[in-house]
Formats: C-alpha cells, structure tokens, sequence
C-alpha cells in the first residue's frame, strides 16, 4: 500500500467555545466580541486574534471572526421615517415614524413598512388616537355643530355666515 | 426567517464544478475569492383566488460558521399591483461578493407557494469564481 | 415558434471577439465550456391602442446540431397590469449553461411589435466564457 | 443630466480592489479591456402622497477624456402601474462593454428621491475585468 | 512562405443520416434513441457510442447526441393544474386542470396557463358545462322558481317560507 502522499488539508477540527475555525491560520482562534472584526487571526492558539473596533457606520451584534463589520442601514427620511435608535457598534439603527404618521408594514416581520400620515377625523371625535403602529380610529357620527356629507363631517354655517344660512344642521334652520 | 428554497443540482441544465458543491438547499464555497452569486425566481399567482400578496421578495443569505446569523447579500422586492386573474413577476438578482471557503449560499423567498417551479429555465440560482 | 429577434454585431457599443461569432441572428459558440448568458429585451407599448396583451416573454434558446428541437435556456415572463396609455417593461436575464463548439443562441420574444428595438442601450444580448 | 448616484466602497459588503477604484461618483477603470458591469437600483414610492411618478429609469453611463459627452451603456425603464400606496420596484441591468483605462462608469437615476438607499443589499453597483 | 503550421482542426464533413458530427470524436457518430442520451461517443465510425436511459425525471423525445437530458417539467398543483400524462424517457409530462377548473391561456401556443374555477350557473340551465378548455356557459335567463336580482338569480322563496310570502316570482303572489 503506497504511502498515500498526505493531502496537505488539515481537517477542520470542531472547535472550543469561544473559538471559530480560521482557514488562513488553519487553526481555531477566539472570537472577536461583538461591535468588533477579525483584523488579524491568531497565529498560535496561544496568542490573540487582533480585533479592531467596527468602523463608524457599520456594527455587529454577535461574537465574530469575520474580516469586516455589516453596513449600517439608514432611515427613510424622505418617507417620512425617522431614527428610534441610533446605528451603533453592537446595534443596527432603528427607524420609525415621524410624529403624525404610522406604520404600514409590508410584511409580517415589519422589516419593510411605510410611514403614512394619520388621518384628522375632521369634525369627528377621536375614539382612539394615532401611533406607531396604527392610523387614528375616528367617532362614526359627526361632532356637534357638524353635518355628514357623504362620508365627511361638515361644519354647520353659522347663522348669517354668508347670508345663505342653508339648513344643514337641523336646529339652525332659518325662516 | 424567510423559507428557503431547494434545488435541482444535477438533471437537465442544472450541474456543479470544481466542487462548488450543493447540499442541505445550499451552494457550499470550496475556496475563498470574489465569486459573481446571481438567482432569478419566477414568482406567480394567485394561490387561491382572493388572498393575493400585496409584494413577493427574493433574497440572495450567506450563512458562514464565523457568524451566528445569516447575512443578506441581494434583494429584490417588488409590489404587485396586478389585479388580473393570473400574473407572473420574474425577480434577477446578481453582483459580485467575497466569500470564504465553507460559506453558503442559499435563496429565500417571500412566499413558497408563489415560486414557479415548474419549469428549470424559468427559476434558478448560481455562482462562479472571478 | 416564438419570433427570434435580431441583433446589430458590430457598430456602436456591439462587438464580437475570440472567436464568438454572429450569424443568422444567432452567436456561434466557438470553444465546449461554461459561459455566462445574459440579454435584456426593453418591451414598450400599446403598439395600437386596445390591443393589449396581458403578458411579455423573453427566452434565451440553445439550438444544437445534437438535436432537432432548440432547448429552452432562460425564461422571462411578465404579465401586465399597466392600465396607462404608454408603458415599458425591461426584462433582464442571465446565467451560465454548459455549451459545445457550434452551438447557436437566440433570443425569442412573445411579440416582435413589442421589442423597443431604438436605442441599443435598451435592449442587448451576450455571453463570455468562464 | 440626469442626477448621479453616490455609492459606499468601503464598508459593510462594498469593497474595490485590483485598482478598480471608486472616485467622486464614478468606478474608474484600470486597465483597458471588457468588463461585466452590472447595477441594481430598488426605487420605491410614494415619497409624498399623490404625487406619483409614471416611471422610473436606471442608466449605466460612461464618461471618458476622449468624449465630451456621457455615453448611456446600459438603461432599464419602467413605467408604474402600482396604484396602491407604498410601492417597491427593482431594476437590475448587466452586460459586458469595453472600456478603456481612465473610463469612469457611474449610475444615473430618473428621480434620485426615489431610490431606495436603506439597505445595501437593494442597491448596488459594480464591474469586474473579464 | 514559411510552411504556415497546419492548424489541427478536421473540417466538418457532413454526416449522414442518423449520425451527428462530434466535435471531441473529430467524426460522426450514430445517434441515441429518443429516451436517451450519449454517455460515451464512439472512437471510430465502426464502434457505436455509448448511449444511456435518460435518469428518472429526464427525457429526450428525439434521437440525439448531447450529453444530458432535459429536465421534466413539474404541473403547478397551487395552481389547480393537475398531471395529463406523467414524464417518461420520450416524453415531458402534460399537465391539464383539475375537475371543477378550465384552462384560462396566456400565450397562443397555451404553453402557459392557469386553472380557474368553472361558474356554477346558479339559478340558470346550463347550456355548455365547463369543459378542459372552457367554463361553463350558462344560460341567460333564470330557472323557474327563481327570480333575476342583477345579474344573479335567485331562489324565490316557497309560499309560506319566511311568513312574508314576498312577491319575487310573479305567480306566487301573495293576498
């Protein structure tokens, strides 16, 4: 039986906790810690990996030994989203909502959704207010002094307001 | 996590190479480099009539053991606005990415029901080595 | 069989090189390999008012002397929604298929009238071997 | 002209090397020769409410020294039919051209307020020498 | 004139009948049947080529020289198409509709179609049940004992059914 010429393929050893398997280095060598990279791997499992500090604009969340940090993503400002919580090293940015606008989420996760303005309930009372994740609900009826059209709340003229003084709203009607 | 698909890797216009090997839904990386990663999927309904998705997504993941989350790579969302009965949305994804030996690939979808698997030549995935 | 287009080899950004060669509306393979096919058809219409197909198709077909039938390659198929008076649809593919010396690859379209033929950076076809 | 985009070639997924650097907009490019050049650009709409754009376009352009003008290499336009609310729409282009060294290769898009420039995995921008 | 090198390159004879020219055999071959594919080309024009079944879930529906077969196609199940005549070596598969669904085609050639359900006619004879290629034709007018509302009909309700004995269908007029 020839002497198998030995594939110089050293076999991926599974490695300690803590420890992530280097191709390069063809060794395991300890993770870097989240909101770092691996700049350097180890070149002994002695000493170190040489991790560096995710640059500005980029993060991770988790232990790695990954040659670059994940591109921070941005807000939609110009569809009217705004910043819950800054991108930092650890954590991706959080957008939201700008005041006066809701969440309409495209997919269950709500990873993609559009911020649409809340609807005024104009001559209607406000059953429940607007926020983050839901449009105003709108009183059915009309407020006093209002009067439906179609599906819109109307302000009643005001007695000689342009001399007209249609009936609209019943208790006004002028002789 | 979205689904992920599964695919043919050896009958009819599908096969693998230089041991770009495929296994468990994934194209598995034999050597680090710059590799061109492209997938198109044919997305069409409706399912049942009525339930119609108001967009379907393919995503291009990189799964890798230096990190314990998957790492989107290509998107490609598009709303549908078809209100017709049947309607067929082709999405292509492709660009080039640096991958590390051990890395895989794998392609999810929005909605697995709205993939159109039937024919090979209208839904499929791969890589080559620059 | 669907209508196969025509395409402009050698003036303004066309060209042809090492070999791959273009005749009788399609490119001749020169040398057995794996090579990257891609083409995008811009449709664009209503060609006349009313007549408004509810779908466009793009297809990338193999025609070998190893078999009286071409094989499908790459499909693109859309359906339309647009209810507007003018509308554009750009259908891109691409992908790698395993090809001998000789073979011939074509695009075919669902509808010829529908191809924006005017501007060469629109619509366009290739391939380059790995 | 239509506005340029601005790209990240840095961080995250992004990254030049082999001297295809990325100066003031622009991929300039090293050494002559053909390239695949290829861009995706996710619009998505309405920015603000009603006023709907009919279309959108993505251009691949080429600047060079020997031409005072910009030459469009590559366009994907669509129209919009979408009429609900958010709307997402991705186009992908991709094709090989030939460039000499000094060229520089940029993106322009038809509205740059509807780009979507979120998350760099839906738009992006790149070449590689054959 | 230096002697140009002769370029090693066999002209391409026409082959004859049955035979396909083979660019790495520099010659003809004899073709595989439908059903399969060419594993092994022939060294010389005497000796055959080696020629294999398609592998399940392939087909060649003529006699060929290539190297693989083609993939079947699959029937879309979501669709409501159901399976015509499964895949076999000579053949793809041929998908049709699921009772209860007409085919409603896309292209000319019907290469790709979806299944709708048929119309039940409610209230109406039917003048053409629904068939593979299309629905069902019902007739225009309605059935006795029912009664036109739009574009529906509707069961008239029995003497007596509901007390109200309302008038719908003209002979059952209440007192």
């Amino acid at each position: 039986q020839p002497l198998l010429r030995l594939r110089r393929h050293a076999t991926r050893l599974p490695c300690p906790a803590g420890m992530n398997w280097i191709e390069t280095a063809h060794q395991c060598c300890r993770q870097c810690p989240a909101g770092k990279f691996l700049s350097k791997p180890c070149t002994s499992p002695e000493n170190d990996s040489v991790c560096l500090d995710c640059p500005a604009g980029t993060f991770r969340t988790q232990p790695n030994t990954l040659s670059e940090c994940q591109a921070c993503y941005e807000c939609d400002r110009q569809a009217f989203q705004s910043v819950l919580s800054n991108c930092s090293a650890t954590s991706n940015v959080a957008c939201g909502c700008e005041p006066g606008h809701f969440r309409v989420c495209l997919d269950q996760h709500c990873s993609e959704f559009s911020c649409r303005k809340c609807q005024p309930c104009t001559g209607r009372l406000i059953q429940r207010p607007c926020s983050e994740a839901q449009d105003t609900l709108c009183d059915s009826s009309c407020k006093p002094d209002f009067y439906r059209e179609g599906d819109e709340c109307r302000p009643c003229h005001t007695y000689g307001d342009n001399g007209a003084g249609v009936v609209e709203c019943g208790h006004y009607a002028d002789q | 996590h979205l689904p992920i698909l599964q695919w043919e890797d050896k009958r009819g216009l599908a096969f693998t190479k230089n041991n770009l090997s495929y296994s468990s839904n994934a194209l598995v990386i034999p050597v680090s480099g710059d590799y061109y990663v492209y997938a198109q999927v044919t997305f069409r309904g409706p399912v049942e009539s009525g339930t119609k998705p108001s967009f379907v997504t393919e995503i291009i993941t990189k799964v890798t053991d230096s990190y314990p989350e998957p790492t989107q790579l290509l998107t490609g969302t598009k709303t549908l606005s078809e209100n017709s009965s049947g309607w067929f949305q082709p999405i292509y994804l492709g660009a080039v990415v640096s991958l590390e030996v051990g890395d895989k690939l794998m392609v999810n979808v929005s909605d697995i029901k709205l993939v159109d698997y039937t024919k090979e030549h209208k839904t499929f995935f791969g890589a080559f080595l620059l």
